[in-house]
């Protein structure tokens, strides 16, 4: 451990060719997808990014595992710069950062069996002496997802498995590695409500027991308030807010943030909030809007907005947003 | 506006035709042809059925008559000089092509001198070989002077058909002959061009003011089918009188008709199917003109050729193949080319004992037991490759047969149909094949067909064999400068005599020409001839509508 | 991409295809075994003055390209050849002039013969192809509607035995058929029939049309029906039906409004991919009924190794393909707003 | 994708008994298996089978050509006497190996072509796509015709020039294919472990194309098996070796037509129609297997309603006093596919007032889509209406006629259904689409009213009028769900009932969505009928809430019982499985177990297997739906009095 930090991102930027270009056309257009990140994850720390779809996310998440190359900026690594790794490196820097996928459905190969999928990865780096090794490993790494006995699975295919414990396969396989930083995208908005809870369950208690770092996308803060230490808010490429949980969701400083976090339905009829819904949808990222990226919509907006594009603020130790108006907030 | 005027015509025609067809009926004679002519210009035809149009459009010296002899059509009187190299000729006075300009001994001249000229008349060309000049001293006088005395110069003019020249005398520099389409084919002959669709049909009209007498006809019409079995539905149907390339398997069947006449024969232009063997000698390849004589050695030798005709059963393939319409063949001159075929000859009969005697006494033997036989040194089996020109469809019935009676004297055949440009590239003078299926079409003078085996046609590619023997080449050379017919005749006949004895070739049947036609609607067929076909005129000038 | 961008890069596209058919169609003849020299002469009997004057007349006698003199057997020449003196040279410059040289066999301008034949094609497959669609798609239509159904089994039994029949088959079994019911069985008209009244020519061509057109059309409806059918059976379990359905939409309303032009896209796609495939059916019924077309010619061109008549009518067969793909392509474009607009 | 190709891996034994299952169960594929199989049998024995041999002429003479059949030669004899059914059993042969080994040549070359251009993409995909156009338009029959023609026709030519044109369509589908698994997410998994591209391609993407080139090369068999036939029909063919297309040849250049020796035509056509008919079936067999499709579509004629009950005290729901529009009293819903009955929904009964809005939830598969569905009679053609009625007006909607059910549907009731993108028909233009629904039930609206009518109600839902003329797939999602909201009310219905119409859109546009279908329902005065899963809506938007489970109310009460005083366990379970962002420190729990199976129902109360206070009565008898309140009902032996 050379670092306080196990991830630093510095100046992030990921940004996508616009449109098909082919042998006859050629069109200069990019997709701003990342746009200058700036992130810090100390060690155990666990982090949600929430946001709506086309804010970057995603991306950030493939971006970090070196699934996606970035275009500027640096991504640091238990203090190691891995922005840019050669293929071998890169292999090995995926053992220590594994990932999560929203849709168990999709990120399990229906032709290998449930033992085939959580043994890959060992295979894949050469983890384990031999085949009995590796098969204990796998059992260890399946129970502890929570699929007890390992040995009823084995032989299983996804498809004679429910969603929840699809995605418990796709964990047991993310844990096999033993890594130190655990990236969750949106693993529980494709199950049914009624047990999400047990997934979210299931990571928390691998995280307090491992002690890994994990990094929690979502769009639905409630699912993941009570194990995550920090929330940021991305809109359009961008951190727009980022702080402790209850920083975030108490003391809601960015116009942005408070509007999505109004909206979100709250299952208690009593509770009469004051929604602010935004009006029209967010902007193409291609065409970014001039100044605060969130001006046009904005209902707060002053004219400086339009000009100036502003960066986090700092409103405490922890809490920081990108918004003008917050600039004397102290 | 335009539209208005092709109506307007539309109705002129409908009308005209309304007039035409109350009166009485012409006399049509409906002809069907599976294949049409390529081209009207007969400088650069290539297909028998251009030929036989051009034989009813136009006149020439000589005409082909039906018991194959040359008469005089054109011509009235020939001079030889005594060293045999000038010729004059007298021709016919007042002949009129169809255009009604008068035919004269210039447009003769005109003629052979064209054809002399243009090497790019493929096959025309040829009979002008020895021509050194053809003048026309006057209107009815044709003097051909020669640079070799040649005893059949009938046979060269008969297919030079007299083009008019005012007409072809702006048509005849350069290239402009060959690619001159002719559509009007004005001629001098009995029937006159009315209408050509190609590939469609020929209309002809018959010449009223023809010399040789006016047919009871009034139009031919050779309508082309372009399949076989359309031609002979239509025969049964009596949409066309006469088919003159009957299928030999539909052949039973149109007999069963009582209107319908078949008739077979030996045809005047025979076809000759020759099973050919490479015996060009590696020693004395024609390596300049690429030569590479990879033929099997077994075949070099005679024995091996003689064992393999007698391992031919020559009756089986008439019967299956040709379902018994033709004769077993003998040698190179068919038997339709009447006295220049050698009908002394006592072929090969079918014998595999004598075939496989032959084998083993000539050290071919089986070592090795497999069922076929190997060279007498050991060296290599007797497995031939057997090639034909793929658009041949008897050619492969024909190879099975060959390949089983074959394969019964320990002799096995790789077959395989080919292109004809592929085959001819293997050919010769190549020399790259083993044996062949192929054929000549044969003129009515045997000399086209004696000059195939002479040494000096290997480097040409006109030898395909690649046989020499001097005392043929020398007998070749002999009957082309003798005069006295009877002498040449008895020539020719010792040739095909040597050429069966070596066995080049295998001549496995001479296929007989097969017409049919409806009696119900014309008399005065020539059916009781055995000889068939159109070349000669007078065949459908005989003919009479029934009322 | 709008629409006009589209059509010019389908329409670039397919100059690409036909400057890649020509370049093709020419060195295919000069690459592949068997001598175009020696096939345009035929008869191994005549004097070598006489091949060289007709190889001189068919302009075999220059080097194909610059430095190489043939290419099968490969022959290297003279590289500072004038490129305009070459074949290759002369072969893309005559067809831009619409020369596509002269027929070995008929020892005519093989344009003026194909052109003929272009159209008789152009009728059959015209007439077969709409006739194909039209009842393959009214076909497909109704066993998608009934799905399940014997109907719909019995369309799709009969639709895949006919899509099995060789299409050559088909034609001698209905030309056998034809035979003994009084229809021409070759040809395009009766000989001698163009001294006919017009009407008369008409009603003896529609006879002789007959059979290859019911060939034709079988053979192809069976497809058309099959993917008509699949494509609307996709269709009709699509959400847009149902809410056509609870908007109270009759049946009828609903296919003809919503399912026919939505089942056509994949039909309009195959029909286009197909193209290619059309030509091999037309080669087999034109030289099965003997039909003057191009099929008809590159059959028998085949047979007479008639070299320059085989090259052209390939040519045209496949410049005729990417044609009708380049319009089958517009068509879609023109069904589909996702592509004009998207 | 239920099958399962690979062999290698250990559970391999499993998979292949699943294999021959499915396939089996296929009747069209199992049949294409027997012919094929029939004619394997045919080529492996033909010298058994065959009475003659086929290179022998051995006592034929003149006599014997295109002798019809007879107890000699059952198939009579062809141009040249010889036996057409000895030729014909050798001819499979032909046919077999070329198809064989033809189809081996072009799946090989397709199958790399395609998984290059889809795995690598770009460039090389882009190169390789154009390479493999270019050689699909050039027509191939020619191609492979002037080639055969050029170079010799032997058997091992026919069989590589085949092959070598055959390609293109498998590289087509193997390259979509290709595309289609890289894009999952399991490919972009491998690689998040480290994966590298040969590992992907062998364990990943290879057994996910498989199948499909199995597909793809059944087909391909049968069109080089047609190619060759062609060929030989042609004229160019393996004079050694006898196919079924040479024989028709044969036959047709040598007389038989004329003849009448329909034997020699129609016996070799035969043999490719059997095979080629056979693979046909095969792949067609086993394409359905791939990707199955669905046993109906939305306009198969639907099953008759009947009530297979007596007649119960109708069921009041709901305090109230506006009259009510909506009428549904113990309505049943059965599924029936094979002879097997499934019930999805069992007697729910309810009331929809005027102006009134109940949410309708429950987990997926809990019957709500089918229950709303069959209010209008939208069922799919499976579904039944068991008993009960749906009274809307006097009418009972499960006993009208098609047509008179027409005439109500969009007009009394329209329907705001899931997945705005689906359920817009992309190739007409939103506009038109609204207009249709105007002219249906208004026929003689004025025309030019109708378009101001459109730009109306776009304008209500916040779509400004140059939209109109726009397509669906021009919109965004958003605009795209407003515009269906626009369509359900252009015929001024009472009643919507709207189908989890936010699920899948952002939060931001849900909220904005849910705003305009509070307001209209205000303003219109509305009774809507929302289905959804997300409890927090219901709690924001709806008067009463009907909880369903397994089919069956579980619990029935106004939005505020529901939330603060349920009395059904599932209605329990379900709010403490559900965040609240309000309370970001509380931990959710889950329901364990999923819910039934409608064909699995468990004896006894449905939600009794997963409940957690169940106890011995539960799983053996169903409660029946209690009153608790006035308008309180729930459905568990724990609320009895």
């Amino acid at each position: 451990m050379t670092s306080e930090f196990i991830l630093e991102v510095k100046g992030l930027k990921k940004y996508f060719q616009a449109g098909s270009s082919g042998w006859f056309s050629k069109n200069g257009k990019q997709v701003h997808a990342v746009d200058d990140i700036h992130l810090q994850l100390k060690h155990g720390e666990v982090i949600a990014l929430v946001g709506e779809s086309g804010c970057g996310k995603s991306t950030l998440a493939l971006t970090l595992l070196g699934l996606e190359e970035a275009t500027a900026g640096q991504i640091l690594f238990n203090g190691q710069d891995v922005t840019h790794l050669a293929d071998k490196e890169k292999k090995e820097m995926r053992r220590k950062i594994q990932m999560v996928f929203q849709d168990p459905y999709e990120s399990l190969n229906p032709t290998q069996t449930i033992q085939e999928i959580v043994v890959e990865p060992l295979v894949v780096h050469g983890i384990g002496a031999n085949e009995t090794e590796r098969l204990e490993r796998t059992k260890k790494a399946l129970e502890d997802s929570g699929l007890k006995p390992a040995e009823t699975y084995l032989n299983r295919f996804p498809h004679q498995l429910s969603g929840g414990q699809r995605q418990r396969v796709v964990i047991a396989s993310a844990l096999a590695l033993e890594p130190q930083l655990l990236v969750a995208d949106e693993p529980v908005s494709m199950l049914d409500v009624s047990i999400r809870a047990e997934i979210i369950n299931l990571l928390a208690e691998l995280q307090k027991t491992r002690g890994i770092s994990v990094i929690f996308i979502t769009h639905d803060l409630g699912t993941v308030g009570f194990f995550a230490d920090r929330v940021a808010v991305m809109y359009l490429g961008r951190i727009v807010e980022i702080g402790g949980m209850n920083d975030v969701l108490k003391n809601t400083k960015h116009p942005y943030s408070q509007a999505l976090l109004s909206v979100i339905p709250v299952p208690n009829p009593r509770l009469r909030r004051k929604r602010i819904i935004l009006q029209g949808e967010t902007p193409n990222p291609v065409n970014l809007p001039s100044g605060c990226r969130f001006h046009p919509r904005c209902p707060i907006a002053e004219e400086k907005c339009k000009q100036q594009d502003p960066h986090l603020f700092n409103l405490n130790a922890t809490h920081q947003a990108a918004c003008l108006l917050l600039e004397n907030y102290q | 506006m335009k539209k208005l005027l092709y109506l307007l015509i539309l109705c002129a025609l409908v009308l005209s035709a309304c007039g035409t067809m109350s009166a009485k009926p012409p006399a049509v004679l409906r002809i069907g042809w599976a294949q049409g002519p390529d081209s009207l210009n007969i400088g650069v035809a290539w297909l028998a059925s251009a030929y036989t149009i051009s034989e009813l459009t136009y006149s020439s010296m000589y005409e082909l008559k039906l018991d194959g002899t040359l008469a005089f059509d054109l011509g009235t009187d020939v001079k030889r000089s005594d060293d045999g190299l000038i010729y004059t000729f007298t021709i016919r006075e007042g002949v009129k092509f169809h255009d009604g300009q008068t035919l004269t001994a210039k447009d003769v001249a005109f003629t052979y001198n064209l054809v002399k000229d243009h090497e790019d008349f493929p096959t025309l060309h040829s009979y002008t070989e020895h021509f050194v000049s053809v003048e026309a001293p006057d209107d009815k006088t044709v003097v051909i002077t020669l640079d070799e005395a040649i005893p059949n110069i009938e046979s060269k003019l008969v297919f030079l058909y007299i083009l008019p020249e005012h007409i072809w005398k702006d048509h005849s520099a350069g290239d402009a002959a060959a690619t001159f389409e002719n559509l009007e084919m004005i001629g001098s002959g009995p029937f006159k061009m009315l209408e050509y669709k190609p590939n469609e049909f020929i209309r002809l009209g018959v010449n009223k003011d023809y010399y040789g007498g006016t047919a009871s006809l009034d139009e031919v019409i050779f309508q082309i089918f372009s399949s076989n079995d359309a031609l002979v539905q239509s025969l049964k149907t009596g949409q066309i009188d006469l088919i003159t390339g009957v299928p030999n398997t539909s052949v039973e069947l149109l007999k069963a008709d009582s209107n319908i006449k078949v008739v077979s024969g030996s045809p005047l232009s025979p076809d000759l199917a020759d099973i050919i063997f490479n015996i060009a000698d590696p020693a004395n390849c024609p390596t300049d003109d690429g030569g590479l004589c990879t033929g099997h050695p077994a075949l070099r030798d005679k024995q091996v050729r003689q064992a393999l005709a007698y391992a031919t059963d020559k009756q089986k393939i008439i019967d299956i193949i040709l379902l018994g319409m033709g004769e077993t063949g003998v040698a190179l001159v068919p038997s339709g080319l009447g006295e220049w075929f050698n009908s002394d000859i006592k072929d090969y009969a079918f014998n595999l004992d004598t075939a496989n005697q032959m084998l083993d006494d000539a050290g071919y033997k089986d070592t090795d037991g497999d069922g076929v036989r190997e060279m007498p040194d050991g060296s290599q089996p007797l497995i031939f490759r057997m090639n034909w020109p793929s658009s041949d469809t008897t050619a492969p019935r024909m190879a099975e047969l060959l390949s089983e009676t074959w394969g019964k004297v320990g002799v096995k055949l790789q077959m395989q149909g080919m292109e004809s440009d592929a085959l001819t590239a293997i050919c010769c003078p190549v020399y790259d094949y083993d044996i062949m299926l192929w054929g000549w079409v044969a003129d009515p003078d045997p000399n086209t067909l004696l000059i195939i085996p002479t040494t000096d046609q290997i480097p040409t590619g006109y030898n395909e064999t690649g046989y020499s023997n001097p005392k043929y080449d020398e007998l070749y050379e002999a009957q082309g400068r003798e005069l006295d017919h009877a002498k040449r005749v008895e020539m020719v006949h010792e040739m095909q005599a040597i050429i069966h004895e070596d066995v080049p070739y295998i001549i496995p049947y001479y296929a007989f020409a097969i017409e049919a036609h409806r009696t119900d609607r014309f008399t005065g067929w020539l059916d009781n001839e055995t000889k068939v076909g159109l070349e000669d005129p007078s065949a459908l000038l005989a003919l009479k509508p029934i009322e | 991409m709008n629409r006009w961008h589209l059509l010019q890069k389908k329409a670039l596209w397919s100059l690409f295809t036909i400057a890649f058919v020509i370049v093709l169609n020419f060195f295919l003849f000069r690459v592949l075994p068997g001598d175009p020299a020696r096939a345009g002469i035929k008869d191994p009997r005549l004097t070598p003055e006489t091949i060289e004057a007709l190889r001189t007349r068919f302009g075999l006698d220059k080097p194909v390209i610059n430095c190489f003199k043939t290419i099968n057997p490969l022959v290297l020449g003279a590289c500072d050849v004038n490129p305009l003196e070459t074949q290759f040279v002369i072969y893309v410059k005559n067809l831009f002039l619409g020369d596509l040289g002269v027929s070995y066999y008929y020892n005519r301008p093989v344009e003026d013969i194909l052109k003929e034949r272009l159209w008789n094609t152009i009728l059959l497959i015209g007439l077969g192809q709409i006739l194909a669609i039209l009842i393959g798609m009214a076909y497909g239509i109704f066993a998608a509607w009934k799905a399940r159904t014997v109907i719909d089994y019995g369309a799709l039994i009969t639709g895949l035995i006919a899509w099995s029949l060789p299409t050559f088959w088909l034609g001698i079994i209905l030309l056998f058929w034809g035979s003994s019911h009084g229809f021409p069985i070759s040809g395009k008209s009766t000989p001698g029939m163009s001294s006919y009244p017009l009407m008369m020519q008409i009603g003896d061509l529609a006879k002789h049309l007959f059979l290859p057109t019911v060939t034709y059309t079988i053979v192809y409806m069976a497809e058309y029906m099959l993917i008509m059918r699949s494509s609307l059976l996709d269709v009709l379990s699509e959400d847009y039906i149902l809410t056509a359905k609870a908007k109270g939409l009759s049946v009828f309303q609903i296919l003809k409004d919503h399912a026919l032009k939505n089942g056509m896209l994949p039909l309009v796609t195959v029909i286009a991919i197909n193209l290619g495939y059309t030509v091999g059916g037309v080669i087999q019924i034109e030289s099965v009924f003997s039909w003057p077309g191009l099929g008809g010619a590159l059959y028998e061109a085949v047979n007479r190794t008639d070299f320059p008549m085989l090259q052209g009518a390939f040519l045209l067969i496949a410049v005729s393909v990417v044609v009708a793909n380049f319009i089958a392509d517009l068509t879609y474009s023109y069904l589909d707003p996702r592509v004009q607009t998207g | 994708m239920n099958v399962q190709l690979t062999e290698s891996s250990p559970a391999a034994p499993v998979q292949r008994v699943n294999y021959w299952k499915i396939v089996s169960r296929n009747r069209v594929a199992l049949l294409g298996i027997l012919m094929i199989a029939v004619a394997v049998i045919v080529a492996l024995f033909a010298p058994l089978i065959a009475r003659y041999d086929p290179k022998s002429s051995e006592g034929i003479s003149s006599s014997d050509v295109y002798n019809p059949p007879s107890a000699k030669h059952w198939l009579g004899t062809d141009d040249v006497g010889k036996d057409i059914f000895t030729n014909f059993v050798y001819g499979t042969r032909v046919s077999l190996i070329v198809g064989f080994f033809a189809s081996f040549i072009s799946i090989v070359i397709g199958g790399i072509i395609g998984l290059m251009a889809g795995f690598y993409g770009g460039r090389v995909e882009n190169f390789l796509m154009r390479f493999t156009d270019i050689m699909l338009v050039i027509p191939d029959l020619p191609l492979i015709v002037v080639i055969v023609a050029l170079t010799k026709a032997s058997l091992m030519n026919i069989i590589f020039v085949i092959g070598i044109f055959g390609w293109t369509t498998t590289a087509r589908i193997v390259r979509s294919q290709t595309l289609a698994v890289k894009s999952r997410k399991f490919v972009l998994r491998a690689k998040a472990i480290g994966a590298g591209n040969w590992h992907i391609v062998i364990h990943h993407i290879l057994p996910l194309v498989l199948p499909i080139m199995v597909v793809n090369a059944i087909l391909v068999v049968s069109s080089a098996i047609l190619s060759e036939s062609t060929l030989a029909f042609i004229g160019l063919s393996d004079p050694t070796a006898i196919s079924w297309g040479q024989m028709l040849n044969f036959a047709f250049s040598r007389g038989a037509m004329s003849v009448g020796a329909w034997w020699a035509l129609v016996v070799p056509g035969f043999g490719i129609v059997w095979i080629v008919l056979a693979l046909t079936l095969l792949g067609n067999g086993l394409e359905q297997i791939l990707n199955p499709r669905l046993e109906s579509h939305h306009l198969m004629p639907g099953r008759p309603s009947f009530q297979s009950e007596a007649e119960a005290a109708p069921v009041k729901t709901g305090k109230s006093t506006a009259p009510v529009l909506l009428d549904v009293q113990n309505l049943s819903v059965n599924y029936v596919s094979d002879g097997k009955v499934a019930q999805a929904v069992r007697n729910v009964s309810f009331q929809l007032h005027e102006g009134e809005l109940i949410g309708l939830v429950g987990e997926s598969g809990c019957g709500k889509t089918t229950l709303m569905m069959a209010l209008t009679r939208l069922l799919p053609a499976a579904g039944e209406i068991s008993n009960g009625h749906v009274i809307f007006h006097g009418k009972d909607l499960a006993a009208l006629t098609d047509e008179e059910l027409s005439n109500l549907r969009w007009s009394g009731i329209s329907v705001v259904f899931q997945g705005a993108m689906n359920a817009l028909n992309p190739v007409r233009t939103v506009g038109d689409q609204i207009e249709e629904a105007i002219l249906k039930h208004i026929p003689h609206f004025p025309p030019k009213a109708l378009s101001a009518r459109v730009e109306e109600l776009l304008d209500l839902v916040g779509i400004s009028a140059e939209h109109k003329n726009h397509f669906p797939h021009q919109y965004s999602g958003g605009m795209r769900q407003r515009a269906i909201i626009a369509m359900a009310l252009s015929c001024n219905p009472q009643v919507v009932i709207a189908d989890e119409p936010t699920t899948a859109l952002d939060v931001m546009i849900q909220a904005q969505i849910l705003e305009l279908l509070d307001e209209l329902r205000k303003k219109l005065g509305l009774a809507v009928l929302f289905v959804t899963h997300d409890l927090g809506i219901v709690a924001e938007m709806c008067d009463s809430v009907l909880v369903m489970y397994g089919g069956v109310t579980a619990e029935y009460a106004d939005v505020d019982t529901i939330y603060n005083a349920p009395r059904h366990p599932y209605t329990q379970e379900l709010l403490k499985a559900f965040p609240d962002l309000t309370k970001p420190e509380r931990r959710l729990t889950s329901i364990p177990g999923s819910p039934p199976k409608l064909d699995a129902l468990p004896p006894g109360c449905r939600f009794a297997p997963r409940c957690p206070v169940a106890f011995e009565r539960c799983s053996k008898e169903a409660p029946a739906l209690h009153r608790l309140g006035e308008n309180h009902l729930a459905s568990c032996h724990l609320v009895e009095a």
